[in-house]
C-alpha cells in the first residue's frame, strides 16, 4: 500500500517530468542552448510573484501562468540582447538572468509579498515527494478508471506536455534537425532562425516551467541535459540519440528515486534523501559512465573503420 | 563636366537596366556589419547558364555577396530579384552550399540525412521524409561517389567527402542556380575533380553556377565567367575581359605574387 | 472524524469533501490500539504527546533547528505522515511545503490545524491581511489552540478522550505558570526597555501578549532579502532608543542581527548580541528546552536578562542551561 | 521625493550611516575585482562558468557542514564551510573541463550538467542534514539571494582583501592573461604556462566566490561577474580597457546600488545593485556611440540616405532624370521641370571627381577599401593628406 500510493505515484511524476525534459533537452543540447533550463529557474521569479500580486492567491493556475509569461518574456530578451548587441548567448543568458531573478526580488519587497509564505524555494522547487496518490490501497483498485481522478493533478498536466512536446518532435523532426544543424542552409530554404529559435524556446519555456510546477527545478535542469548529453556521447544518430536520452532519463528517473528513498535508509542514513537531488546526482552518474564508455571506445583499436552504408 | 567623367556614370546608370529573366539580378548591393561595409553597392546581373567565380581578397566580401543574395544578411539597400521575381518567391530554384566551416560535423547525422535537407522545401514544411526522398538522395550521393558513404557519421568523413555530401545536398535539390562558398577550399584533388565535373554538367544543362573561389591559378580553368569584388565591383563580365592585370592590380594590389598574377592572366 | 474548524473557505470545501470520502473510507488505524500522531513542529508535538499520555504516540517530524518555511520533505516523512493515524500542523501557512499533501491526507485521517482552530479575530495579521503563523509565542492563546486540538483529537479517538480529559489541565497549568512567570519578568523591564529586536518577525504574539515593541530585521518569511536601509534604520533605532540587546534565532542565520549591532555600536549605542532565542525551532528533543515550556523559559528569561530585566539565571523552573545553546547561532 | 533624493546624494557621498559605508566599499572593491575576472571569462567563451561553480558550492557547505558535525560536534565551523565549498567549486570547474575537453561535450551542456548535479548533490545532502538531531543548519541553503545589506565589517575586509589581492594579481599578470584568452596556441608558443594561467584566471573567480557568495548570495556575483563585462564590450574592443572599464562599471554599480539600497526604502541591496548593473547594461546596449544598437540603427539609417543622394548624383551626372525627383528637389539639386540646378550639377562634379580620386588611390590600395569606404560620402580631401591629394590629382590629369 505505501508503494502504491506514495512511491508509484512520486515515480511516475518523476518519469513524466524527466521524459519531457530530456525530450526537449536534445534539442537544447543540439541548438547549444543548453543553460536555458538554469536560465528559466531564475527568470520565472518576476512572473511568480506578479501572479501572486495580480490573484492574492499562493498556489493556483496564476503563479505558473505568471512564470510561463516571465519565462517567455526571458527569452525574448536573451534573444533580442543577443541579436541587438551581438553578444554569445552564455553572456545574455548571464545578464538576462540576474536583472529578472533581481526585479522579482525588488518586485517581492514592494509588494510587501515577503510577508507571505511565498518562498522562492517552494514556487521554484515542488516536492515531488508529497505526490501522493490517496484513492485506492490495492493495485485492482489503483486500474479502476474511476480512481484516476484522485491522482495528484500533476500526473495529467504531465502527461499532456509530453504528449505535446512527443508530437511536436515527431512533426518537426526535420525542420529541428535542419535548423540546429545548418541555419543559414535553413535560411536559404525559407525557413529563417528567427522562427525556429522562437518555437523552439517557447516550447521549452512551457515544458520547463510545467515540470518546475511539479517537480522543482533542479530535476529538471539536470534532466535537460544530463540524458541528451549521455546519448550525444553514445550514438551518433539523432533519432537514436532521442531514444536513448529517454531510456536513459528513465532509467535515471526511476533509478535515483530508489536511491533516495530506499537506499540512503538502506546504508544507515537516518532518513530518505531528497528525491530530485539525488535524481540529479543520478543524472550526473550517467553521464559521467556515458564519458568514460566514450572515452574507453575511441582508444579502441579500429573504431575509426568505414562503416558500410545504410541502405535506408 | 568632361566628356571622360560622363562615361564613367553612363556606365553605372546603364548597369542599373534590368535584364529580365536572369537568374540572379542584383543592384546597388550594400551590406554592412559593423561600421566599415562588407560590400559596397554592388551591381551584377549572373548569366543565363555558365560558371561564375567570384573572385577577389580575402576580406573583400565574396561571402557576404551570396548571403546578401539570399537575403541571410541584413542589407542597407539594394535590389535583388532572381529569375524575374523577388527572391523569397524563387528559393526553390536555388541551391545555396555554404562554407564547410560553417557548420559543427559532430553533429548526429549520417551523409544522407543531410543530403535530404536538400529536399525538405518541396518535401513541405512540417511533412514527413519518405523513402522515395531517401532514394533521391541516394542517387545524389552516388553521382559524387559517395554512396558507400551515405550511413556514415558526418564527422567521420574527410573534409573533401564532407564537401561532397553538402553537393550532394545542392544537387538532390535540383536547383536552376547554384551558389557555393568556397567548395574547394581544403579538399583533396579526387573531390577537386569531382566537384569540376559536377560543375561542368551544371552548365550543361544550361543552369548558371556562382562560386566563391579564392584560388586565381585555376579560376580560369574552371569557370568561364568572373566577378570580382573588393568590397566594391572591380570588374564583371568574360573571363578573359575581368582577368587581366589593370583588374587584378585593383583587386589586389600588392597582396599578390607575381607568379600568381602570371598564373591568372595566363 | 475530522473535527477540522473551518478557517478559510478553501478549508470548508475541503472539509465538505472529505466528510463525504470519508463516508466510505475506513480507517485501519482506528481499530489499532494505540494511534500514531504526527505532528509537524515541536511545539505541537511535545505538548500534545504529554496531554495525549500513554494513550497514543506522538512524532515530532521537524528536528531542532529546523526552519518550517523551508523545511523540504522526504519520502522517509511522507511515509510517516501516510502511516500515522491522525496529523496535527500549526496551518496559517507555516508549513508550505506540506500544506497541500495534508489536505489530500485529510480524506484518510484526521488531520488538525491548531491555529486555524482558533477565532479568525485572535490571529494576527501582518500587513493587514497575512496570517502570523507563530502561535505558540503566546503561551495563552497557544493553550487554546492546544485545548481545541485535543478536543479535536478526543473526537477523532475516542478511545483516547479519558486520557486527554486527565493530562489536559496538568499541561495547560504548566504553560499558564510559564506565562504568569513570563508577564511578571517583563514588568520588571522599565517601559522604555520593552523592546524586542529580533532578525525575524517570529515575535508578534509574544510582543502582543507582553507589552513589548517589535522591531525586525527581515520579514516574516526567512526568504526575503533586506535592504540598506533597514538595517540603518533597525541600528539607529537601537542607538536612540538605548536597547541593550538584540536576539538572534536557532532557525535563522545570525549574520542580520550582526550587522545591526555593529550599525549600532558604530553610533555609540552599547548594546549586544542577546543569547539565541528558540523561534520556529525548539531544542533538542529530551533537553529542558527541547519542550514547549522550556522553550519558553528560555526564550523570556533570555531577553528579559538581556535587557536588563529581574529573571533567575536558571529560569522558572531551574532548569534552564541558556549558554549552551549559544554554539548554534555562530555565522 | 525630494528626501529621496536627499538621502541618496548623503549615501552617494559617504553620508548614509556605518552599514551603508561598509556595504558599499566591500561591495564596490568585490565589484572592482569581478569585472576584469569576468571580462577575461567571457573572451574565454565560459561566462556562466561562475554560475556552475556557484551552485557546485552548495554540497561542499552540506560537507564541510557534516565534517564539522563529525570531528567537533558542532557543523558550523566556517573553515570547514568555506574550505568544503572551494573544494567542491573547484571540483566543478574541474569536472567541467573534463567533460569539455574529454568527451567533447559543448561548453554549455558541460556548464549545464556541472551546476545541475552538484546542486543536486548539495539538496540531497541538505536533506540528510535536516534529519540530523543536532540542529544549527540554518541558512546554509540561503544562498541564491544572500543578505548584502547585512555585510559587517569582518566580511567587508575579507572581500576588499580578496578582491584587492584579485586586482593586484591582475594587474600584475594582465598581458599574460590577456594573450592566453585570445590566443593560446601563441602565448604556449611563447612558453607561457598556458594551463597554469587558466587556471590561475578559474582560481581567482572561485576566490571572489569563496569570499562572497555567502554574504552578497548568488545572483548578485553572478551579474558583478557578467554584466560589467558584457556592458563594457559596447564601449571599446581593446583589452586593457575594456578590463579596465568593466572594473568601473562593476564598482560604480555596486556603490551606486548599495547608495539607493540606502536611500529607498523596502530596496534589497543585492536586487538594487543587479539592477543598477542591469540599467548600465541595457543604457551601453543601446546608447553606445559606436557600437550601440541605435548608433547602429542611424549608421544604417544615414548610409541609406547617402546612398539615395549618390544615386541622384549618379543619375545627374549622366544627365538622367533622377528616379527619386522628392530627394532631389528638397536638396535643391534640380528645380521644378526636372533639369539638374547649378548646385546640382555643381555637386555632381564634385561627387564625381571624388569618386575618380578614390579608384586611383584605391588602385594603388586595395587593402584600404573598406576603411575608405566606410567613409564613402566624406569628401576624400577631408580624408587623406594633402600631399597624397595632390599625388592623386596628379595622376587624374
Amino acid at each position: 500500500m505505501m508503494f502504491l500510493q506514495l512511491d508509484f505515484p512520486a515515480m511516475l511524476v518523476a518519469l513524466l517530468a524527466a521524459l519531457s525534459a530530456a525530450l526537449i533537452g536534445n534539442v537544447l543540447v543540439l541548438r547549444r542552448q543548453a543553460l536555458m533550463g538554469d536560465a528559466l529557474s531564475h527568470m520565472v521569479l518576476p512572473g511568480v510573484v506578479g501572479g501572486y500580486i495580480l490573484t492574492g492567491d499562493t498556489k493556483s493556475w496564476s503563479m505558473v501562468l505568471g512564470a510561463l509569461v516571465a519565462a517567455l518574456t526571458g527569452v525574448g530578451l536573451i534573444v533580442i540582447i543577443r541579436r541587438l548587441g551581438r553578444l554569445d548567448a552564455s553572456t545574455a543568458i548571464g545578464v538576462v538572468l540576474t536583472m529578472l531573478f533581481a526585479l522579482g526580488v525588488v518586485m517581492l519587497e514592494l509588494a510587501d509579498a515577503s510577508n507571505v509564505h511565498l518562498d522562492i524555494e517552494h514556487a521554484l522547487y515542488g516536492s515531488l515527494e508529497a505526490a501522493i496518490w490517496i484513492g485506492p490501497l490495492t493495485w485492482q483498485e489503483a486500474l479502476q478508471p474511476a480512481q484516476w481522478a484522485s491522482l495528484p493533478r500533476e500526473i495529467p498536466m504531465l502527461l499532456a506536455v509530453l504528449a505535446v512536446l512527443a508530437i511536436a518532435m515527431v512533426v518537426a523532426f526535420k525542420e529541428i534537425r535542419l535548423t540546429a544543424f545548418d541555419p543559414d542552409y535553413g535560411a536559404a530554404l525559407g525557413l529563417p532562425a528567427w522562427v525556429s529559435e522562437l518555437a523552439i524556446n517557447t516550447a521549452a519555456a512551457l515544458a520547463v516551467v510545467a515540470a518546475f510546477d511539479a517537480v522543482g527545478s533542479i530535476l529538471v535542469i539536470a534532466m535537460l541535459i544530463c540524458p541528451a548529453a549521455s546519448a550525444r556521447l553514445i550514438t551518433d544518430r539523432l533519432a537514436a540519440q532521442i531514444y536513448v536520452s529517454l531510456l536513459i532519463a528513465g532509467a535515471v528517473a526511476i533509478g535515483g528515486y530508489g536511491a533516495a528513498a530506499w537506499a540512503a535508509p538502506a546504508i544507515g542514513l537516518p532518513a530518505a534523501l531528497n528525491a530530485a537531488g539525488t535524481i540529479a546526482v543520478t543524472g550526473g552518474v550517467a553521464l559521467a559512465i556515458a564519458a568514460g564508455w566514450r572515452a574507453f571506445r575511441r582508444h579502441q583499436p579500429g573504431s575509426a573503420e568505414p562503416t558500410p552504408a545504410l541502405n535506408s | 563636366m568632361s566628356p571622360d567623367l560622363r562615361t564613367v556614370a553612363n556606365a553605372e546608370v546603364v548597369h542599373d537596366a534590368v535584364e529580365v529573366g536572369s537568374p540572379l539580378d542584383i543592384s546597388g548591393l550594400t551590406v554592412a556589419y559593423d561600421r566599415a561595409p562588407a560590400l559596397w553597392n554592388v551591381d551584377y546581373v549572373a548569366p543565363k547558364g555558365g560558371l561564375v567565380a567570384i573572385v577577389g581578397p580575402n576580406g573583400a566580401g565574396k561571402s557576404t555577396y551570396l548571403k546578401g543574395a539570399l537575403g541571410l544578411t541584413p542589407k542597407i539597400s539594394g535590389r535583388i530579384a532572381a529569375f524575374g521575381a523577388p527572391i523569397t518567391e524563387a528559393r526553390r530554384r536555388i541551391a545555396y552550399v555554404p562554407q564547410r566551416e560553417s557548420v559543427d560535423w559532430e553533429f548526429p547525422a549520417t551523409a544522407l540525412d543531410v543530403t535530404v535537407m536538400g529536399l525538405y522545401r518541396s518535401i513541405g514544411w512540417l511533412r514527413p521524409v519518405r523513402k522515395k526522398h531517401r532514394e533521391a538522395a541516394l542517387a545524389a550521393l552516388a553521382e559524387l561517389g559517395m554512396a558507400d558513404f551515405a550511413g556514415r557519421q558526418i564527422g567521420q568523413l574527410s573534409g573533401g567527402q564532407q564537401q561532397r555530401v553538402f553537393l550532394a545536398r545542392a544537387l538532390v535539390q535540383d536547383a536552376d542556380l547554384y551558389l557555393m562558398d568556397e567548395p574547394f577550399a581544403g579538399v583533396d584533388a579526387a573531390t577537386e575533380r569531382t566537384i569540376v565535373s559536377l560543375l561542368r554538367r551544371i552548365a550543361s544543362l544550361g543552369k548558371t553556377a556562382i562560386v566563391v573561389h579564392h584560388d586565381l591559378q585555376t579560376v580560369t580553368e574552371y569557370f568561364d565567367h568572373a566577378l570580382m569584388i573588393n568590397v566594391r565591383r572591380i570588374a564583371a563580365g568574360p573571363m578573359a575581359d575581368v582577368m587581366t592585370a589593370e583588374n587584378l592590380q585593383k583587386a589586389y594590389g600588392g597582396r599578390l605574387a607575381a607568379p600568381q598574377l602570371a598564373a591568372a592572366v595566363g | 472524524m475530522r473535527q477540522i474548524l473551518a478557517h478559510s473557505c478553501t478549508v470548508a470545501r475541503r472539509l465538505i469533501l472529505s466528510c463525504v470520502l470519508a463516508a466510505f473510507v475506513t480507517i485501519p488505524a482506528s481499530a489499532n490500539a494505540k494511534p500514531t500522531i504526527l505532528a509537524t513542529i515541536a511545539q505541537l508535538g511535545e505538548p500534545m504527546s504529554r496531554i495525549l499520555g500513554d494513550c497514543a504516540t506522538v512524532e515530532t517530524l521537524l528536528g531542532p533547528g529546523v526552519d518550517p518555511h523551508l523545511y523540504r520533505l522526504t519520502r522517509s516523512d511522507v511515509a510517516k505522515a501516510l502511516q500515522a493515524d491522525g496529523l496535527m500542523a500549526n496551518g496559517l501557512n507555516l508549513e508550505a511545503q506540506m500544506r497541500s499533501m495534508f489536505d489530500r491526507l485529510s480524506v484518510r485521517k484526521p488531520v488538525i490545524y491548531a491555529g486555524e482552530l482558533l477565532a479568525p479575530a485572535k490571529i494576527i495579521l501582518t500587513g493587514g491581511t497575512v496570517p502570523d503563523p507563530h502561535i505558540w509565542m503566546d503561551p495563552r492563546l497557544w493553550s487554546e489552540a492546544l485545548s481545541a486540538s485535543a478536543a479535536a483529537t478526543a473526537k477523532a479517538f475516542p478511545v483516547c478522550a479519558p486520557d486527554i480529559s486527565q493530562n489536559k489541565a496538568v499541561v495547560l497549568a504548566e504553560i499558564a505558570a510559564i506565562d504568569a512567570y513570563i508577564e511578571a519578568r517583563v514588568a520588571t523591564l522599565p517601559p522604555s526597555a520593552r523592546v524586542l529586536a529580533t532578525a525575524h518577525d517570529a515575535f508578534g504574539y509574544f510582543g502582543k501578549r507582553y507589552g513589548m515593541t517589535l522591531l525586525g530585521v527581515q520579514g516574516i518569511s526567512t526568504e526575503s532579502e533586506a535592504g540598506v536601509a533597514h538595517i540603518r534604520d533597525m541600528a539607529q533605532t537601537i542607538h536612540d532608543r538605548q536597547i541593550a540587546a538584540v536576539f538572534v534565532e536557532t532557525s535563522t542565520a545570525a549574520r542580520a542581527v550582526d550587522a545591526v549591532i555593529e550599525g549600532a555600536r558604530a553610533l555609540g549605542a552599547a548594546v549586544s548580541k542577546g543569547p539565541a532565542l528558540f523561534s520556529d525551532a525548539m531544542g533538542p528533543p529530551g533537553t529542558y528546552e527541547g519542550a514547549y515550556v522550556g522553550m519558553l523559559d528560555h526564550n523570556a528569561t533570555s531577553i528579559v536578562r538581556a535587557l536588563g530585566g529581574i529573571a533567575p539565571e536558571c529560569g522558572l523552573n531551574g532548569r534552564l542551561n541558556i549558554a549552551r545553546h549559544q554554539k548554534d547561532t555562530a555565522g | 521625493m525630494t528626501d529621496y533624493w536627499h538621502s541618496f546624494w548623503a549615501a552617494l557621498t559617504l553620508g548614509g550611516g556605518y552599514n551603508s559605508v561598509v556595504v558599499m566599499a566591500g561591495l564596490t572593491v568585490l565589484g572592482a575585482a569581478a569585472g576584469p575576472i569576468g571580462t577575461l571569462m567571457i573572451l574565454k567563451r565560459r561566462p556562466l562558468l561562475a554560475d556552475a561553480v556557484a551552485h557546485a558550492t552548495l554540497p561542499g557547505v552540506a560537507i564541510g557542514f557534516l565534517f564539522g558535525i563529525w570531528l567537533t560536534g558542532d557543523g558550523r565551523n566556517s573553515a570547514f564551510l568555506l574550505s568544503g565549498a572551494a573544494l567542491t567549486g573547484a571540483l566543478a570547474a574541474g569536472a567541467m573541463h573534463l567533460l569539455k575537453d574529454g568527451a567533447r561535450i559543448s561548453e554549455d551542456a558541460a556548464t549545464a550538467a556541472a551546476l545541475s548535479v552538484s546542486f543536486g548533490l548539495g539538496v540531497a545532502l541538505l536533506s540528510l542534514i535536516q534529519a540530523l538531531p543536532t540542529g544549527g543548519q540554518a541558512g546554509l541553503n540561503a544562498f541564491l539571494l544572500g543578505q548584502a545589506a547585512t555585510l559587517n565589517q569582518n566580511e567587508a575586509w575579507v572581500l576588499a582583501i580578496a578582491g584587492g589581492a584579485a586586482l593586484i594579481l591582475l594587474a600584475l599578470l594582465f598581458k599574460e592573461f590577456a594573450l592566453i584568452a585570445f590566443d593560446p596556441g601563441g602565448a604556449a608558443a611563447q612558453g607561457l604556462p598556458v594551463k597554469f594561467l587558466d587556471l590561475m584566471i578559474t582560481g581567482l573567480m572561485l576566490l571572489l566566490i569563496a569570499a562572497g557568495l555567502r554574504a552578497v548570495g548568488l545572483v548578485l556575483i553572478l551579474a558583478l561577474l557578467v554584466t560589467p563585462a558584457a556592458a563594457a564590450r559596447f564601449w571599446t574592443d581593446r583589452l586593457p580597457r575594456l578590463a579596465a572599464l568593466a572594473a568601473i562599471i562593476g564598482a560604480a554599480g555596486a556603490y551606486t546600488g548599495g547608495a539607493l539600497s540606502t536611500a529607498l526604502p523596502n530596496a534589497p541591496t543585492g536586487a538594487a545593485i543587479v539592477l543598477t548593473l542591469s540599467a548600465i547594461f541595457l543604457f551601453s546596449l543601446l546608447f553606445a556611440p559606436k557600437r550601440g544598437a541605435i548608433a547602429a540603427i542611424l549608421r544604417r539609417q544615414s548610409l541609406r540616405h547617402a546612398l539615395r543622394r549618390r544615386q541622384i548624383l549618379v543619375e545627374l551626372a549622366a544627365g538622367a532624370n533622377p528616379a527619386d525627383p522628392k530627394l532631389a528637389r528638397s536638396l535643391g539639386w534640380i528645380d521644378g521641370d526636372g533639369s539638374a540646378t547649378p548646385k546640382g550639377e555643381a555637386a555632381a562634379e564634385a561627387w564625381l571627381r571624388d569618386e575618380r580620386l578614390r579608384d586611383h588611390y584605391l588602385a594603388d590600395r586595395p587593402e584600404d577599401a573598406g576603411r575608405l569606404l566606410a567613409a564613402a560620402f566624406t569628401p576624400l580631401t577631408d580624408l587623406l593628406p594633402r600631399d597624397v591629394i595632390a599625388e592623386l590629382e596628379r595622376h587624374e590629369a
